[in-house]
């Protein structure tokens, strides 16, 4: 076995010199066109998301962005929220049954546990795990609920309670209970199915932004937005969690 | 009302309606089937004389078209005749006791036979080609284990010849842009001299698919296996009828090909190809008559002599004379009428004993006189003896041969046709002269349908052999609307090239020459009757050679030392291992290749290699 | 330059990744090249929207379409889609690890099974 | 600036070699742990804050999290090294 | 037009209900799906005469393409869209196993449909990416779930192939951003020129996940696993449904996106070039593997390998015959496969037998099945009087036509025919053989009718192939010209149409 180790390792080895080689070559290209990194931010699309001026991109040159003014067409100062939840809201509801599958095929597959070796978790642990998991739920529910603002939205806030839920299985080896989540999960999704149908049938496309876009930059500036990054918080939030009961929980 | 298509469509319909419907009732599916051979023999008599009658479908972008042409319609007039007599064969041969599911399928292939002859344009006859595949291959295998071997093995090559047939027909019709059968062959005619090469690949892909069909050349082995494996009564239309696909196709393709406007190299004034194909006639005339000569099992011998007389037709066929056309189409009908009577009446021979093997056999014609005769009148054809028809088609081919000078050719055709009569001889003795074994004394004649056909089979080679002019007078109409030229021959004689003769003189006289001799015989002493197994064995027990009774049986063995002398060579040359192992090797290159591909740990190896390729191929173009 | 260097760090993680795949036997081994390697594609796709000296896409204070100088958004948000994905099939292959070592009683990825 | 990212590129590259070549799978887990929060520290460095967040909380936490809890139940399940 | 985003809702909705569902009744899951899709299928037929007329453009989240994400309704795409949920319905009713199936299992199987629908008709290519991955998990899943012990060996092989060739599209997508600025498949198919080594790769690292998803020659080999591990029903959609997508995402990306308006140039015609040869040999890889294969549901996987062969070498050659010959095989390849794999499934479930020589004489227990089988075969391998056999006359006639490379397309499709013909022959006999096989006849109510139906699928076209003539000439019409048709409905269109 020995000697095919080590040919397959120099088979990788060459593959990976000559894949690199491969992509140098065509990056150093010298012919005419476009090429990777041509598009200056001017001719990118996200021009547009920056300057909010994605519903009439003909925009007079000087556009000025103010913040504190209202009536833009999205409220959210973090552009990268505004793409994720109000621009490109197909990616996210994709992004989230992504999860709802991840979450579905883990709790389909995966066999119960048998742990043999029984060890009662220290004082210190059990009294300390509490008071982190207080601590990081208010760090996610901080980190969804300024999505519009401040860098994070749903995934990470969502990923955070997660793990505030992962802590107390260290400590107290709780049931775990599936059926909570999975209801959780649906009415989340539910709620983000109908916040679309309702742009649908209000400004007549799905998943459009139908609540008023506020100033920008204030708390309650983009509420379309804050909503539905808190069904996506709630929503990966408790799928991490059933895919971790699933993993370390006890039936 | 569009004839050929209702007579198609009915075909199929009630091939259908009896498969799915009628699976408990038997009976009623033969009685559906001889109805649809009967309606389908109207048909064409209906058909005669309207030679404008063109009806055409839209499909998609393609056009299905049935043209009702001199030439399709005698094939087709010749067909549905042997046909409605071997359904009325197969109506008393599946009683009880013999019945087999195959009758709606057989149903079926009558319409795509229909379809073949009647196409006038490429892709009907590639849908009639395909279907008749198809159903001849679930017939041939008819649920027996054994007879699936041999199905997939006849299976394989028709396959392989439908495909060469899908590109044969797509190159001409890149090349040509019609569509239709004989404006594409006229077009693909004028293009000699400038796209050889192209004409070359197109005559290559469709010999393929015809020689497949017809067992000529390295397509030789499968009637062997498919005839002797195949329901005894089909045997009969698989030998006579289907076998002649092949020679159609030829005839509707190449032969017309070579005729008009040639400019390619010439052999003694015959185009290198057909000179090529001539050989390859000769040779499997010969092949067929020597693998004939060894067979034991009287199914697979009828089967060589039918690759025999396929190696006689090509052979006139490659003669490129209109006297060589007319000689092999009359051969093709002769040899359809006569083999088909031969194959009748050993299916009735089987019907009765269930035997097939001949040394098993013996003196049955004591028992069964008709199938006796018919046999016998049906031998005499094939070997080409006077009285019968067989003789003047066969003297036509040598004819053909003598006109254009190819006495190279004419030798090994002499030796086949000589030849014909060691295995002919050897299945009429083995079978129905000799002694009757004890076991079959008390088997009843052939029952009285079956006797009716086998009689009607050998009073049309009486009456053709006297009167070639029932069969000539519509082959030379035919081939005169086809090629512009005919032969003369009148109702009785032919006049071939060096000599001509009146055949209804030559059966008078054979006809008179039997009589004297039966008064002979009559007048004769008396004779004793010998039992077969009471042979000398010079005071030995056949047991203690573990052999029994029947094994050293005279017809056992019956040309044992012309087998010793022939046997190494036809081990050696033989294509049928050749072709066996092809399919080994692809088998077991294919298995490896995939072992190989699936060893890669998780085969990622392979998907980042080849990511790494297509990107410097692409980046180099 | 400096996108250059980011794009280089993030396709070095990649190729490593790609040696990690096609050299190791141990499935769990091999996961984590695929996530090295699903690291390094987020590294080169945010790279590709990096530009020197631009500041991260947050609207803290007015800008006019001149003075403005963000760094480009949209790859950001392809990114968190595409981790979200990397953590849904690495989920999945540990759980299929898991029921293939039940049955296998090995987890080296040898060709000789299915 | 541009050192501090050379630096860091170069120490993710030999962090994935690391874990790569790591003999125990644990170790292989733990550096590989290591090397998702360099890239997030990366991303920061792009000015791409979203992104470091979700792949601080989601690529390193609970990435290694999974990893670590399947060799776990490997191990109670009678799955060990040295074998 | 907007609400045309029902048909991607209607699966949607039922996703999301049915945890909440099967916590209160077991079978809701099954209920539900079939329910969406049923409303899918219904609502492509009721939407399906006026796209005939004109393509509409459906928009997300009220922002016009180049910004937002844009979905693009047209006779070829609605046309597979409602294949694909007709094709899971069917699989759906003649899944014969559905009783010890979870909620889970028909929440990951809606998925599965609902992004393969998804995957057609998007007109961005990350969000080609995100239903392509939404698809990949769910079939991940869907394989391990299978009864049988080598599935989880087989899901991970496929897994871990799977995922690198979607990173390599995550890279394609990021450069072709990096240079155009732009994601949208409409905007896109006019841009300015790209160097042409750049637009190559690209292209390519865009095209590998579909190449692997219709099991293309270089990247086929997790085809053995993955079939053997799934079960019938499953093992169906991968070749019906996931195929039927992969074939349709590499027609609209070869032809609309990489046409020779476009900036890729000369890269899309290099393309077409490389899936004529990688499509020649995957057909004798395919066929080649299916001929010594023992096991049944592998020989039917590496058989629908062969037939996306002949759809790839269609697509490459992408002249006005060959793409309608690749629209009639998408249909006849589904249809046949449901059926083929629907009979597997009942012949196993009652022989308890994996490898189809073990069943020999089946047939004549159940002479239907075995007569719809030996229908379905010659279906797909191109006897007449099926829609297969147009659909490979058309691919041929244009192989022949273009000569050249094409030849060699061609050829190799005629020769995995005679494979195909060979092996399929000997199965749909081993059926009817007569042996010692002693099983009662139990009657499976939910088989005869769907079976029959698709015998009656595959056999309408074939007949009067005038029936699908419209669709044909439609999508055919739609894929040639991409500038006038494609990308002027959709950039014109501008806002919420």
């Amino acid at each position: 076995m020995r000697r095919n180790e080590s040919l397959i390792h120099i088979a990788a080895f060459l593959l990976v010199i000559g894949l690199s080689a491969v992509l140098y070559a065509v990056f150093t290209d010298t012919r005419p066109g476009l090429k990777a990194l041509d598009a200056s931010l001017k001719e990118r699309v996200s021009y547009h998301y920056l300057l909010k001026t994605a519903g009439n991109p003909a925009q007079p040159a000087e556009r000025k962005v103010t913040v504190g003014k209202s009536g833009y067409e999205d409220g959210s100062a973090n552009i990268v929220t505004a793409i994720v939840v109000d621009y490109r809201a197909l990616d996210t509801l994709g992004e989230v049954l992504v999860l709802f599958a991840a979450s579905a095929g883990v709790g389909l597959l995966m066999s119960k546990r048998k742990r043999k070796i029984e060890t009662e978790a220290s004082p210190i642990v059990t009294t300390a795990v509490p008071m982190i998991m207080l601590f990081a739920v208010v760090v996610g529910l901080y980190i969804i609920f300024h999505g519009h603002l401040s860098p994070g939205g749903g995934f990470p806030g969502g990923a955070i309670i997660a793990s505030a839920y992962m802590i107390q299985f260290l400590a107290f080896r709780k049931k775990f209970s599936g059926n909570l989540f999975k209801i959780l999960e649906s009415l989340a999704g539910l709620g983000i199915l109908g916040m679309g149908l309702a742009g649908l049938y209000t400004e007549g496309s799905f998943l459009a932004n139908f609540l008023p876009t506020g100033e920008l930059g204030a708390v309650f500036s983009a509420a379309g937005i804050m909503i539905l990054y808190a069904l996506i918080g709630i929503k990966v939030a408790s799928e991490l969690s059933s895919i971790i009961g699933h993993f370390i929980g006890e039936k | 009302m569009n004839l050929i298509s209702t007579g198609i469509l009915t075909c199929f319909t009630a091939g259908l309606f009896s498969l799915i419907f009628l699976q408990r009732v038997k009976k009623l599916q033969w009685i559906i089937f001889f109805i649809t051979a009967l309606f389908m023999a109207a048909v064409a008599y209906r058909l005669y004389g309207s030679w404008q009658l063109t009806e055409s479908y839209q499909t998609g972008i393609f056009l299905l078209t049935f043209h009702n042409g001199y030439f399709g319609w005698i094939f087709f007039g010749m067909t549905s005749i042997v046909t409605l007599l071997i359904a009325l064969f197969s109506l008393s041969y599946n009683d009880k006791k013999h019945a087999t599911a195959i009758a709606p399928l057989w149903t079926m292939l009558l319409g795509a036979n229909a379809g073949i002859f009647f196409a006038a344009d490429w892709i009907t006859f590639i849908i009639a080609w395909e279907i008749m595949g198809w159903t001849s291959f679930f017939i041939i295998a008819h649920g027996k284990p054994k007879s699936f071997k041999a199905g997939i093995y006849y299976y394989s090559l028709s396959m392989i010849g439908a495909v060469t047939l899908l590109a044969a027909v797509f190159i001409l019709y890149t090349a040509t842009g019609t569509m239709n059968i004989s404006d594409s062959i006229k077009a693909l005619s004028g293009l000699w001299g400038n796209r050889d090469g192209m004409i070359y690949t197109v005559v290559t892909l469709f010999a393929v698919t015809f020689f497949a069909k017809a067992a000529i050349g390295p397509f030789y082995m499968w009637p062997a296996k498919a005839h002797a494996e195949a329901p005894d009564d089909f045997s009969s239309f698989l030998s006579g009828i289907m076998i002649k696909y092949g020679i159609f196709g030829l005839l509707i393709t190449i032969v017309p090909l070579f005729r008009m406007n040639y400019s390619g190299p010439v052999v003694w004034n015959i185009p290198l190809a057909l000179y090529l194909m001539g050989w390859i006639g000769a040779l499997t005339a010969v092949s067929g008559t020597l693998l004939a000569v060894r067979e034991n099992d009287m199914k697979r011998l009828m089967a060589f002599s039918t690759v025999s007389n396929i190696g006689f037709i090509t052979l006139a066929l490659s003669v490129n004379t209109v006297f060589g056309i007319v000689a092999a189409v009359y051969h093709t009908f002769n040899h359809m009428v006569f083999k088909g009577t031969i194959f009748l009446s050993m299916a009735s021979v089987k019907f009765r004993t269930g035997e097939r093997d001949m040394h098993k056999l013996g003196g049955i014609g004591y028992r069964m006189p008709i199938a006796f005769f018919a046999f016998l009148i049906g031998i005499i054809s094939a070997a080409g003896i006077p009285p019968m028809a067989g003789f003047s088609s066969k003297w036509m081919i040598f004819q053909s041969l003598f006109g254009e000078k190819l006495l190279f050719l004419a030798i090994p055709a002499f030796l086949a046709s000589t030849g014909a009569f060691l295995y002919l001889y050897r299945g009429l003795h083995s079978i129905y002269l000799g002694q009757l074994s004890p076991r079959f004394s008390s088997i009843k004649p052939a029952p009285p349908l079956q006797s009716i056909t086998m009689i009607l089979m050998m009073l049309s080679i009486f009456v053709v052999g006297a009167f070639p002019g029932i069969f000539l007078t519509p082959i030379r109409g035919a081939i005169a609307a086809f090629t512009g030229e005919t032969i003369s021959a009148g109702f009785t004689t032919i006049s071939g090239v060096t000599a001509n003769v009146n055949l209804f003189m030559v059966s008078l006289t054979f006809i008179g020459s039997f009589l004297l001799v039966l008064f002979l015989y009559v007048v004769g002493k008396k004779r004793r009757h010998v039992e077969p197994l009471d042979s000398y064995m010079s005071g030995e027990y056949p047991e203690d050679w573990n052999m029994i009774p029947e094994q050293y049986h005279y017809a056992f063995r019956f040309y044992e030392p012309f087998e010793k002398m022939i046997n190494p060579t036809l081990e050696r040359y033989s294509f049928e291992n050749w072709f066996e192992n092809f399919i080994y090797n692809t088998k077991r290159f294919s298995t490896s290749l995939g072992r190989w591909l699936y060893r890669q740990q998780l085969g990622a190896f392979i998907v980042i290699t080849a990511l790494t390729l297509i990107i410097l191929t692409g980046v180099v173009w | 330059m400096e996108t250059i260097l980011f794009a280089l760090s993030g396709l070095s993680l990649v190729m490593v990744g790609i040696f990690g795949i096609l050299t190791k036997k141990n499935i769990i081994k091999i996961l984590l090249g695929l996530n090295l390697m699903e690291t390094g594609i987020n590294l080169f796709v945010v790279a590709m929207g990096f530009f020197k000296g631009g500041k991260t896409p947050i609207i803290t204070e007015s800008f006019t379409a001149s003075t403005m100088h963000f760094v480009d958004p949209l790859p950001h948000a392809l990114v968190l889609t595409s981790i979200v994905i990397g953590l849904g099939t690495t989920a999945l292959a540990l759980t299929l690890t898991l029921n293939y070592f039940r049955e296998h009683k090995h987890i080296e990825f040898r060709g000789d099974n299915a | 600036m541009i050192y501090w990212i050379a630096a860091v590129g170069i120490f993710l590259f030999l962090g994935g070699i690391t874990v790569i070549f790591q003999k125990s799978i644990k170790n292989a887990v733990i550096t590989f742990g290591i090397v998702s929060i360099t890239s997030s520290l990366m991303f920061a460095m792009m000015k791409a804050y979203d992104v470091a967040i979700t792949e601080a909380s989601i690529g390193a936490v609970l990435t290694t999290a999974l990893f670590f809890w399947t060799i776990k139940r490997l191990e109670e399940e009678g799955y060990n090294e040295k074998k | 037009m907007n609400n045309a985003l029902l048909l991607l809702a209607f699966p949607l909705t039922a996703v999301f209900l049915i945890p909440v569902g099967t916590v209160f009744y077991k079978g809701f899951g099954r209920f539900l799906s079939m329910l969406s899709y049923l409303a899918g299928i219904v609502y492509g037929i009721y939407l399906f005469p006026s796209i005939l007329a004109g393509s509409k453009t459906v928009i997300v989240g009220n922002w016009a393409p180049p910004f937002g994400i844009n979905l693009f309704i047209s006779p070829f795409s609605l046309g597979l869209v409602i294949l694909i949920f007709s094709a899971a319905f069917i699989i759906m009713v003649t899944d014969l196993q559905n009783k010890g199936k979870s909620g889970q299992y028909y929440l990951l199987y809606t998925l599965f449909v609902m992004a393969s629908a998804g995957m057609v008709l998007t007109g961005d290519i990350f969000n080609l990416f995100v239903f392509l991955e939404i698809g990949g998990i769910a079939s991940f899943a869907l394989i391990a779930a299978g009864a049988s012990p080598m599935g989880s060996a087989g899901s991970l092989r496929y897994l871990i192939q799977a995922q690198i060739t979607s990173l390599s599209m995550l890279a394609g997508i990021i450069l072709i951003y990096s240079a155009s600025g732009v994601l949208n498949i409409a905007v896109l198919a006019q841009f300015k020129t790209f160097n042409p080594a750049f637009a190559f790769l690209a292209l390519a690292l865009l095209l590998f996940p579909f190449m692997l998803e219709s099991k293309l020659f270089p990247l086929h080999t997790w085809v053995g696993g993955a079939y053997l591990g799934a079960d019938h029903p499953f093992a169906a959609s991968m070749s019906g449904i996931a195929a039927t997508a992969a074939g349709a995402v590499m027609l609209r990306i070869v032809l609309t996106l990489a046409n020779p308006q476009s900036g890729f140039g000369t890269a899309g015609k290099s393309i077409q070039t490389m899936l004529i040869i990688l499509g020649g040999i995957t057909v004798l890889i395919g066929e080649g593997a299916a001929f010594t294969e023992k096991n049944f549901k592998k020989t039917l996987g590496y058989s629908s390998a062969g037939q996306m062969g002949i759809i790839a070498v269609g697509i490459g050659l992408a002249t006005k015959d060959a793409l309608a010959g690749v629209l009639f095989l998408i249909l006849n390849h589904t249809a046949a496969k449901i059926l083929l794999f629907s009979v597997a499934g009942l012949f196993s479930k009652v022989s308890g037998k994996e490898k189809w020589a073990d069943m020999k004489g089946i047939g004549r227990i159940y002479p239907l099945p075995a007569a719809l089988f030996a229908a379905g075969a010659m279906a797909l391998f191109g006897i007449p009087m099926f829609s297969g056999f147009w659909g490979k006359l058309y691919v041929l006639k244009s192989a022949f036509a273009l000569g050249g490379l094409a030849y060699a397309g061609a050829g190799a499709i005629l020769l995995g025919t005679i494979f195909e013909g060979i092996y399929f022959m000997k199965i749909s006999h081993t059926f009817f053989e007569k042996s010692d096989i002693s099983l009662e006849r139990k009657h499976y109510p939910f088989f005869g009718i769907p079976a029959l139906f698709l015998a009656a699928v595959l056999l309408a076209p074939g007949l009067f192939p005038s029936i699908l003539g419209p669709w044909v000439q439609a999508s055919v019409k739609e894929l040639l010209n991409p500038i006038s048709g494609y990308v002027h409905i959709i950039l014109t269109s501008g806002g919420a149409m």
